[in-house]
């Protein structure tokens, strides 16, 4: 095998071996006895350092080797390639921002008197990290509740420029009652 | 097993060739080999074809027959575990051997009804996989040949789980079922209200949780218009009415404060 | 994103990917909205073909897309590596393979009717296991047996694109009778 023949050899070698491979490792495993010398090989590695400065991956040394690897700065854009789909959010979330949004301020006794089932911490948790709700004050009944409203973050995430823009369905008329009615007669089934 | 080994291990143009075919590495002790090496009963006819430099198609089914039939034979002497699948290509053999064996018509002695036909059709399109298998196996094979790179990246540590996405339609959808509910336990009652009142209500007790008090007219903005107006003003009312604000005026005519409720109280208690 | 920096990326998503990335998912997982055409993601795809021609790793198009891959010819030397060597398939295996591959889609009766011996259900798990071969139907006969038929994953792992790659069986004329026969007189020796 001639000089470039090697390099390939252990070019190829740092690709396909999973964990990272010293020098002393690749002249041991990889070449004949002989074949070439540890200061050969040394130098095969520095040689492939510098055939790679220009590249999308760099050879680096770790503490157990040489080891190929993507330049840290490509690192935030191929993190798209493992991108996970965004999740849903649950019923109970989404009535409660509903509450929150269509019937300001409100505070969680309500909610959960209006929805029948208390509200879970997580869900308000959850609302307030994505900045769509905000404690606006307390009501002024026994335990002093926090009251709690949209918030203009909630406006921007939702393309609005105000609250009267979302769809009124505050009036439940004659036939939205036949629908709901309907709605609740299925679900009764 | 002196008396075993002996035994023809094939015959060649009628001779019995008691060496094991020279080109199959037969270990003394394991014959088994045998059958390691032939992958079925076509490829051991294929073997005995080839192994006499015929064609497929000039098989000559007697020859052939009894070689086949000697190696099953040795096989099962040898209480090797021989395959069922054996038997029934030795069977077909025997027939076909019977077929030729009869006289027949002169007319009818037709390239279509040589009993070979089918059993020559066989063997080549076994003999075509066989290349088949060949081409494949000499194919560079992953793990074989080839090696994939495996190169570290810390790019699954900027991986972020986006937040869900919630639409204007999830968020009505949602409110209208709890509307459902609300009508189906029909104690509760919801008034109908335009949603910037409430989004106004939310204001005014915001602004008065940082303020002790505002000015009644604090609360109109003249760039709003009456609109505004009017939305300021059922707000409050709404507030009034929920006990959630309290509205005070010092002097006659003088402006009408609007402070949080309770909190005026407690205030004057401690003052 | 210049030129360069476009080509770096790529180079390192295919890098960094285990799994083959075609021009098409490099071209929409990785760039931004107008970053890039896919005429120019396959450009430079070229470029980076050309630019790896002379080193130990070599990058090709397999079926499910472009990879990184070390060059078949120091399979042999890199072996060394490591302590297991690869498992060689059984000739009953390939003939049972290559039926599929070559004759797909095919039930196991007619595997079993050509090789004249019957497929041992390990053959069809192993092939199975290896996502080599799968079920893509079953025939409309008695019985309804199934139809087994080759994959993506074939072709990738035999560092294939396409089927058409590999030498036809077909036809056995004269000539392909005589290539036969010297395989066979090869094999003998």
């Amino acid at each position: 095998m001639n000089q470039l023949q090697l390099k390939q050899l252990i070019e190829a070698a740092l690709f396909a071996h999973p964990q990272p491979l010293s020098a002393e490792q690749l002249h041991q495993l990889l070449l004949s006895e002989g074949e070439a010398s540890l200061t050969m090989v040394k130098g095969l590695l520095k040689e492939l350092q510098t055939d790679y400065q220009e590249r999308g991956i760099e050879l680096v040394k770790v503490a157990s080797g040489y080891r190929f690897q993507t330049r840290a700065e490509l690192g935030q854009r191929l993190a798209s390639l493992w991108q996970e789909k965004p999740q849903k959010y649950s019923q109970a979330l989404l009535e409660t921002l509903a509450l929150i949004v269509y019937r300001q301020p409100i505070t969680r006794g309500e909610i959960e008197q209006i929805r029948g089932v208390s509200v879970s911490s997580n869900i308000i948790k959850t609302l307030q990290e994505r900045n769509w709700i905000k404690v606006v004050g307390h009501k002024e009944v026994p335990g002093r509740p926090q009251l709690y409203a949209s918030t203009k973050e909630f406006l921007d995430d939702f393309n609005l420029s105000d609250l009267s823009e979302l769809p009124d369905i505050d009036t439940l008329d004659e036939d939205d009652e036949r629908t709901a009615e309907t709605a609740i007669n299925e679900r009764e089934q | 097993m002196a008396e075993q080994q002996s035994l023809p291990l094939g015959f060649v143009r009628g001779e019995p060739v008691i060496e094991k075919p020279e080109d199959l590495y037969i270990p003394p002790d394991a014959l088994e080999v045998i059958l390691d090496t032939f992958s079925g009963p076509m490829d051991l006819l294929l073997y005995l074809i080839r192994k006499q430099k015929l064609d497929i198609v000039d098989m000559p089914i007697l020859t052939i027959t009894r070689q086949y039939v000697e190696y099953v034979e040795m096989m099962k002497e040898l209480k090797l575990e021989l395959a069922a699948d054996y038997l029934v290509m030795a069977a077909i053999l025997a027939e076909i051997k019977s077929r030729l064996l009869l006289p027949k018509p002169p007319q009818e002695e037709d390239e279509e009804d040589d009993p070979r036909a089918e059993l020559v059709r066989r063997l080549k399109e076994y003999e075509a996989i066989r290349e088949g298998a060949e081409h494949i196996d000499s194919q560079p094979q992953v793990g074989r040949d080839i090696l994939l790179s495996e190169v570290a990246t810390d790019a699954r540590e900027h991986v972020t789980t986006p937040p869900p996405e919630v639409t204007i339609e999830d968020l009505t959808l949602a409110f209208s079922r709890v509307l459902q509910q609300v009508e189906l336990n029909a104690h509760h009652h919801i008034q109908r209200e335009q949603l910037s009142t409430r989004q106004r209500m939310s204001q005014v007790i915001e602004l008065l949780s940082e303020k002790k008090y505002v000015a009644f007219s604090q609360l109109f903005k003249r760039t709003e218009g009456r609109a505004g107006a009017v939305v300021s003003f059922l707000a409050i009312l709404e507030l009034v009415k929920e006990s959630m604000i309290e509205l005070s005026q010092v002097e006659p005519m003088s402006d009408i404060r609007i402070s949080l409720r309770n909190r005026q109280q407690d205030e004057s208690v401690t003052a």
